[in-house]
């Protein structure tokens, strides 16, 4: 029998096939599939994990009071492994193979823009919630974290007041991708309209991962001798555990040189030690340490959530922004599903003009009718030793966001609507 | 692990051919080492060598262990660079310019103490791939075996009395046959010096004694130098025989003169 | 001549009672920011000891007002009454305070500390006010300065006092004042030069003299940059040899690829955590000492961990040290989700003891964190204990017997089983060592290993693989360029150009720096 | 230099050519069987959606990929499998020829101005490596070229000096992290983190039309079946044989008159461009290319495929990479907490139990 190892070999690679072909589902009859697109392992599970149990919180939650338009929604949770390529592969697969009507992911801005053609392609329905750079408007997205007029330059703008120290110098420190870069331009063009001149802005990028912060402090050092300094950090992840562990053991303290940062809440504070770190600012459009009955309900809520499902870390569980903006984002679109009385993504799209929501930061945040951003309060927020922060400015009210900053050079003649392939 | 690789001197990379067709012997001398040192590290493994092999040898070299005898065979073989002296293969190849490659090519063969064939290969492939031709890259992509090269394996098969095996792995042989198997390797490769390093170790009786005519039919056609410890094995075949001793020669002659030799005698025998 | 005439007046100001700071506290609770902010100022520039409780508290986060603006001190969850508050309604709330305050705090607290009996204490806010002190203190610093019988605080109350009197309208004071900054070794006295010299400074003896101090104020700060880099690239020197140590055994003398080496680190680290919290709960008063007691758990823990897997896995694979890459690979892939699964995929807090905590002050721009000066002690410790198991015990010798020549050693009635386990449970268990020093500088997370893979693996092949001196040479030397081209070229351009030097570096060494040589039989 | 790096099985290769011999006929026609199904993908492709032979696009792309990484495997096998040089860098490879392409795809759909994130870099010119990248003949070359050159010169040097093993492998993986480090920086030119996605167009073609996406695959198939002649060819000459003993007894090689480094240096760069044309296949297939290709875990893990399907045997890397990418399919839907444990146990398990692979564990079942 020589022709028994091909013939094996064949049926392996069929059944491999096969396995590509119909991948695991599970048919409910009467349920409203929703996709969850967050990396569970790989270097952004550090992310994405509670994102991933917040929207599972959400949806338990909205099928508690009886689901949308009566049925129930049926999570499907894939990892793409924070693999890029992946991201487009798994989007592909719950919008054609799992047929869920809307998926609710991503964190990095290249994961969104792997996914983003394959939305785009397939009409699919994209609810994106983190804060990111803008320059982008698809109509097969909704946003609800903040564009950078909702983070960052209210942020500056509070240091350079009286209360946040006066600053005139600023040291603007990120890790080398497009978030930061974009970020930067934009605060760049903006301190240059207040005049800030150029000598006394530091631009300063580190890859990915980068662990050792003892030059860049140093430097920091250096520069804020020259005059009232702000750290503006748009350091990503793991590094930000480096960076502040380094300003600490050098002595730099937030009275003498404020740290503000763009990408550092509550669940990145749980890694750090925040003792040496009072002082130091975050700006977000959330704040866990928030006081507003909504907000203790989802605390509450969240906490127990932890708790009854055994979450790693669940007796130290905190919420942050994009947990907010991932449960502001999944009520938001059942409103608009029980508005459309429709899944369909034409309908949904066009109910979700408009809609608005009670959300935890203690504001009724509304979804523009035609930009598919939510309108946003900022607040500047300073670590406590407890590791929250406490909030020591905010906005009056919800601001709407410019997803094309104007102070980067052609958005003038973006369209401030969606349009594909932008 | 490590290195003998730090002597190899660097050269370009385009080696892949044959360095002279001939080997210029007008003065009958195959091989001349003169003056040749070698350390590694302080300890001398080589002192103030000189070793001459006329065309048409058969030359055994014993020696107790550690006197330098694969060191030797390094020298000649490019393997390790002398410190200093000098190294002529016939009038005009000189060893301590050329990379193992050239002296291979330029007909040097040489046979490991312990027997290394290629193991994944059969027999025949062995013996295929020693065979004397072109062995650059572009050459080896185009080959294909001429009748008369087919031939050629066929005889060696048959001089080794490896004909029942040609199919087979060579990893799957016995030792003995391994070393039949590396010594046809070494007549496929038309060699005018062949260095054999105890050719006949693990091998039986009868395989030593075919080995002995091989190699005396062999002389004369090839210039052969064989370390050796087997005496019998020495005094089968060797009409010349040098001892080597801490790196330089002790005594040369017939076998006969060398065992009276009174200093050979207090080297093996101790003081 | 209205300077001093204004100066003599507010030293008369001094001397008298200090009429009314009755109701500092019940003023500062009731103001605003922007209010509070102008009475710190006024106090900064009037101190009184009285006030220091008040002070202090208000530093520590223990002031606190109730409904109707009364100002509270807690104490231990009580509420102390601060001057003639009554009982509090409602639950006082704890005054929060912004980086503006902390700042006027600071230099008010300093100003009222110069008033103190202990010269430390004075010398400390002296060289508070060097960096803070506003225009309004210069009589305060003036009278301080001749009140002061302590040289060193003296000194340095001068120098505060130089910075205000670079803006005298007497060039004698400017002048005398420029010369004593060229002393000061601070960073802030060259802008304060430099702005002198782009002002409209007209005496040309002052610009003569501002800029002799500055030319020597820069030279000192060179000195301590200079001093800072190579600081920077000893200590990144001595994390990659922590970080590389424990695979120097693993890879370099067992010959296993080890690719769950950073996951050994990372399992280190976590060991670390455990032990804080096992301290935090059951003996929070000795919470200082936990990385001391991590260390030997960690080496335990990771050694046997290192065993099992040794016993279980490795030992299958002796002499196919590329498959021991994949296996170790699937191994490592196993222990970053099983962390993940059972601590959480988010980094957890590993808090610096407070003998941890800060640095060492050693020039005014130049300060030695105190973890990293643990660090490089630590992993010169490390080196030698494993230098001396290696090549002073039964054990080392036993190793390397085995990996000389594994038959010869078993003949030799080696058990090489054991001795492969326990080489290899010692490589782990000094990983997990490396793991508890990563902790006190980095983040603790799932992926901790994984940045440091690569680097060791290199550290390892560029000493010469088995050299434990050429580890150390490798790792010093790579975190010394890695730190020498940083501030030239960035850091990821100095990385790429260093790995491309080593590339071209094993060309020449192909065995690495420390390489024995010898006669090789193939 | 007796780095033990190869105790390959003695006689697999042999094994495998005389399985090859045994049944060329069974062989062939399982191949042709294979090749008609990878042909006949596309096609049902293009049938309508409700069609029941309709094949999704999401298999398409899915069996797509699995193929271009089936190449990868492939060309790894020819350097570790049959000459013994483990690279753990030709993630390099492959993505420096996805770059090629996306450089293409990136100015097909930029049209005349500037790709979109140079315009954010305030780069007002092409850099000098992207000239010419609009005409597709030239980035054709680039594919080959990028990845041949690199090759060439590594291969060069690291031939030269004699380094192998164990160090060979460290240096590889040093290589395609360098390598990423300079990709992700922004100022590299090749749009950072991000890298290449939002492709429109090729050569005219819309990406996401189904015509455009079958040609695609077909190009795939073709490359692999390529490969796959091309291995068969190469494994089967005398520069196949000289590789397996250059693998088994470099010395006995050297000492046969031999000279190992044109060998080396000839396969190793055919791996690298067999991987760079694999790459340019894969990137407007899933449409984004970006630096984390060449993170060391990738180039790891198809040494992992090769080791699973079975090396030194053409058909075991093909097996391989689609049995573990097949798997990672599956269960980061079907356990996507538990997945890694899966993936890691199969590591161990395969080393351990199957040092010959999938291949071997097949073949030993027909010798009983």
């Amino acid at each position: 029998m020589k022709r028994r190892p091909l013939l094996k070999s064949a049926f392996a690679a069929s059944a491999l096939m096969l396995s590509g072909l119909f991948p695991f589902t599970v048919q409910a009859a009467e349920t409203i599939k929703v996709g969850i697109l967050h990396s569970l392992s790989g270097t952004m599970a550090i992310s994405e994990t509670s994102l991933k149990d917040m929207a599972l919180m959400t949806i338990e939650e909205i099928n508690a009071k009886g689901g949308v338009n009566g049925k129930q929604l049926e999570a499907v949770v894939v990892d793409p492994a924070s693999n890029w390529p992946l991201f487009a592969e798994k989007a592909r697969q719950l919008l054609t193979q799992d047929k869920v009507d809307v998926v609710f992911g991503c964190w990095t801005s290249v994961s969104r823009k792997s996914v983003l053609p394959v939305f785009e392609e397939l009409n699919g329905l994209l609810f994106y919630p983190v804060q990111y750079e803008g320059e982008e408007l698809s109509p097969n997205v909704f946003y609800t974290g903040a564009a950078p007029n909702q983070q960052a330059i209210p942020a500056v703008e509070y240091l350079m007041s009286e209360d946040g120290g006066s600053a005139q110098r600023f040291f603007l420190l990120g890790t080398d991708y497009v978030y930061p870069r974009t970020t930067n331009k934009i605060l760049r063009a903006y301190l240059k309209s207040k005049g800030v001149a150029d000598k006394d802005i530091e631009e300063v990028y580190t890859p990915f991962g980068h662990s050792d912060y003892q030059t860049i402090v140093a430097n920091i050092k250096k520069f804020s001798a020259g005059g009232k300094t702000a750290v503006i950090s748009t350091v990503n992840g793991d590094s930000n555990v480096p960076f502040y562990k380094e300003l600490a053991s050098q002595g730099i303290a937030a009275t003498d040189v404020p740290v503000v940062a763009f990408s550092v809440g509550e669940e990145e504070l749980r890694g750090i030690d925040t003792k040496p770190l009072v002082g130091h600012l975050a700006a977000w459009n959330y704040f866990q340490s928030l006081e507003n009955p909504a907000n203790s309900e989802f605390v509450n809520k969240w906490q127990a959530y932890a708790k009854a499902k055994n979450l790693p870390g669940a007796a130290k569980a905190v919420t942050n922004d994009p947990m907010e903006a991932t449960y502001v984002g999944i009520h938001m679109w059942a409103q608009a599903v029980e508005k459309a009385g429709s899944t369909s993504v034409d309908k949904v799209r066009e109910a979700l003009a408009g809609q608005s929501f009670e959300a935890p930061s203690g504001y009724t945040l509304t979804m523009d009718k035609t930009n598919h951003h939510l309108h946003k309060p900022v607040m500047i927020g300073e670590v406590q030793e407890d590791g929250q922060f406490s909030v020591v400015w905010q906005t009056e009210g919800p601001l709407r966001a410019q997803p094309w900053s104007p102070f980067i050079p052609g958005n003038d003649k973006k369209a401030d609507y969606a349009v594909k392939g932008n | 692990m490590n290195a003998a690789t730090t002597h190899q001197a660097d050269l370009p990379l385009d080696t892949g051919h044959l360095v002279g067709k001939g080997v210029n012997v007008r003065h009958g001398t195959i091989l001349t080492l003169e003056g040749i040192n070698v350390s590694f590290d302080g300890f001398k493994a080589l002192t103030d060598l000189n070793l001459y092999i006329g065309v048409g040898e058969l030359r055994c070299i014993i020696g107790p262990n550690g006197a330098g005898k694969t060191t030797m065979m390094d020298v000649i073989t490019g393997k390790t660079r002398p410190d200093s002296g000098e190294a002529w293969f016939g009038e005009q190849l000189d060893l301590t310019r050329m990379s193992e490659v050239q002296i291979a090519q330029a007909g040097i063969g040489r046979k490991f103490q312990k027997p290394t064939v290629f193991e994944a290969l059969s027999v025949f492939e062995n013996l295929e791939l020693a065979q004397k031709t072109d062995k650059s890259v572009l050459a080896s992509l185009r080959a294909r075996l001429s009748g008369a090269q087919r031939d050629r394996i066929d005889e060696v098969l048959a001089t080794i009395r490896l004909e029942g095996s040609r199919q087979r792995p060579a990893g799957l042989l016995s030792h003995g046959q391994k070393q039949f198997l590396e010594i046809g390797m070494l007549l496929m490769q038309e060699p005018h010096l062949l260095l054999l390093d105890e050719p006949v170790a693990g091998m039986t009786d009868a395989e030593t004694e075919f080995t002995a005519e091989l190699f005396k039919s062999l002389a004369r056609k090839h210039s052969l130098m064989v370390v050796e410890h087997d005496m019998g094995f020495v005094d089968a075949i060797a009409d010349h025989v040098t001892v080597l001793h801490q790196g330089h020669v002790l005594a040369e002659g017939s076998l006969e003169q060398v065992q009276a030799n009174e200093r050979v005698i207090e080297v093996y025998l101790g003081r | 001549m209205p300077t001093l005439l204004y100066r003599m007046l507010l030293s008369l100001a001094l001397l008298l009672p200090l009429t009314s700071h009755a109701g500092d506290a019940a003023d500062f609770v009731a103001a605003s920011p922007a209010r509070q902010a102008q009475l710190l100022e006024s106090w900064a520039a009037a101190p009184d000891p009285a006030r220091l409780p008040l002070l202090d508290a208000l530093q520590n986060g223990r002031l606190v007002g109730d409904i109707a603006k009364q100002p509270f001190i807690e104490q231990d969850g009580r509420y102390v009454a601060v001057e003639d508050a009554a009982q509090p309604q409602g639950i006082p709330k704890k005054l929060r305070l912004n980086n503006r305050l902390r700042g006027l705090l600071a230099t008010t607290q300093a100003s009222h500390q110069l008033l103190d009996q202990d010269s430390t204490v004075r010398l400390a806010a002296a060289r508070q006010l060097q960096k803070s002190a506003k225009p309004a203190q210069l009589a305060l610093l003036d009278a301080r300065l001749a009140a002061e019988d302590d040289k060193a605080v003296r000194d340095a109350l001068a120098l505060a006092l130089a910075n205000l009197q670079l803006v005298d309208s007497d060039p004698a004071v400017r002048l005398a004042a420029v010369r004593l900054l060229g002393e000061s070794g601070e960073p802030l006295a060259r802008t304060r030069l430099e702005a002198l010299l782009a002002s409209a400074e007209s005496d040309s003896r002052v610009r003569k003299a501002a800029q002799t101090s500055l030319s020597q104020v820069e030279r000192r700060l060179l000195l301590g940059e200079l001093l800072g880099q190579a600081f920077s690239g000893l200590s990144l020197g001595s994390i990659l040899l922590l970080a590389a140590l424990g695979l120097a055994i693993t890879f370099g003398l067992l010959g296993v690829i080890n690719m769950a080496h950073g996951e050994m680190l990372m399992l280190g680290a976590y060991t670390t955590w455990l032990v804080q919290g096992a301290f935090q709960k059951f003996a929070p008063g000795y919470l200082d000492l936990y990385p001391l007691a991590a260390l030997p758990v960690a080496f335990l823990v990771t050694a046997a961990i290192g065993m099992a897997l040794e016993r279980t896995v490795i030992r299958h694979l002796y002499g196919r040290p590329l498959e021991t890459l994949l296996a170790t690979w699937g191994i490592s892939l196993i222990l970053i989700q099983a962390v993940r699964v059972l601590f959480g995929a988010q980094n957890v807090e590993v808090a610096n003891p407070s003998w941890l905590s800060g640095g060492l002050q050693l020039l005014p721009n130049l300060v030695l964190p105190y973890s990293r000066l643990a660090i490089i002690g630590f992993a010169l410790f490390v080196v030698v204990l494993t230098w001396l198991l290696l090549n002073r015990t039964r054990l080392g010798l036993n190793v390397r017997a085995v990996t000389q020549n594994r038959n010869m050693a078993a003949c030799c009635g080696v058990p090489t089983g054991r001795v492969d386990m326990l080489a290899f449970g010692l490589g782990s268990g000094i990983a997990g060592l490396g793991g508890v020093a990563l902790s006190q500088i980095g983040n603790v997370g799932p992926d901790l290993g994984q940045s440091y893979i690569i680097d060791s693996f290199l550290v390892v092949v560029l000493g010469g693989v088995g050299q434990l001196a050429g580890t150390v040479m490798a790792a010093s030397g790579l975190g010394i360029a890695n730190k020498l081209l940083e501030p030239q070229i960035g850091a990821v351009l100095g990385k790429i150009l260093i790995l491309a030097l080593i590339i071209l570096f094993i060309q020449k060494r192909p065995q690495g720096l420390f390489a024995l040589k010898g006669r090789v039989i193939d | 230099m007796n780095m033990p790096m190869n105790p390959m099985p003695l006689n697999n290769s042999l094994l495998a050519r005389a399985a090859g011999k045994l049944g060329p006929r069974a062989s062939l026609g399982l191949g042709l069987l294979v090749l008609a199904v990878l042909v006949a993908l596309p096609l049902l492709h293009l049938l309508p959606a409700d069609s029941a032979l309709h094949v999704s696009a999401y298999t398409l792309t899915l069996v797509g990929k699995i193929l271009c990484y089936a190449v990868v495997a492939l060309a790894l096998d020819l350097v570790w499998g049959y000459a013994g040089m483990l690279s753990l860098g030709h993630g390099l490879f492959f993505a420096l020829g996805g770059y090629a392409m996306g450089m293409y795809l990136m100015r097909e759909s930029a049209g005349d101005g500037l790709p979109a994130f140079m315009t954010f870099l305030s780069w007002t010119e092409l850099p000098w490596y992207w000239y010419g990248t609009s005409s597709f003949l030239w980035t054709l070359c680039l594919v080959v070229l990028a990845p041949g050159l690199l090759a060439l010169v590594f291969g060069f040097f690291a031939f030269r000096s004699r380094i192998k093993g164990v160090y060979f492998s460290i240096m590889t993986q040093s290589l395609t992290f360098a390598g990423m480090l300079l990709f992700f920086r922004n100022e590299t030119g090749f749009g950072g983190n991000n890298g290449f996605t939002s492709f429109r167009s090729i050569l005219g073609f819309d990406i996401t039309a189904t015509g455009t996406r079958a040609v695609l695959f077909l190009c795939i198939v073709a490359l692999l079946a390529g490969s796959l002649y091309l291995g068969l060819r190469l494994a089967r000459s005398k520069f196949g044989r000289v590789l397996t003993a250059l693998r088994d007894a470099e010395n006995r090689l050297m000492f046969c008159g031999y000279d190992p480094r044109g060998y080396k240096l000839f396969i190793w760069v055919l791996s690298a461009v067999l991987c760079g044309l694999a790459g340019a296949l894969y990137v407007p297939l899933v449409g984004i290319i970006n630096p984390s290709e060449m993170s060391p875990t990738n180039s790891i893990e198809a040494a992992v495929w090769v080791a699973l399907g079975g090396r030194g045997t053409l058909i075991g890397p093909l097996l391989g990479a689609g049995l573990v990418n097949g798997m990672k399919s599956w269960f980061t839907v079907a356990f996507p907490e538990y997945w890694l444990f899966f993936l890691g146990a199969l590591f161990i398990v395969i080393t351990l139990y199957l040092p010959k692979g999938v291949i071997g564990l097949l073949r030993k079942e027909k010798e009983q």
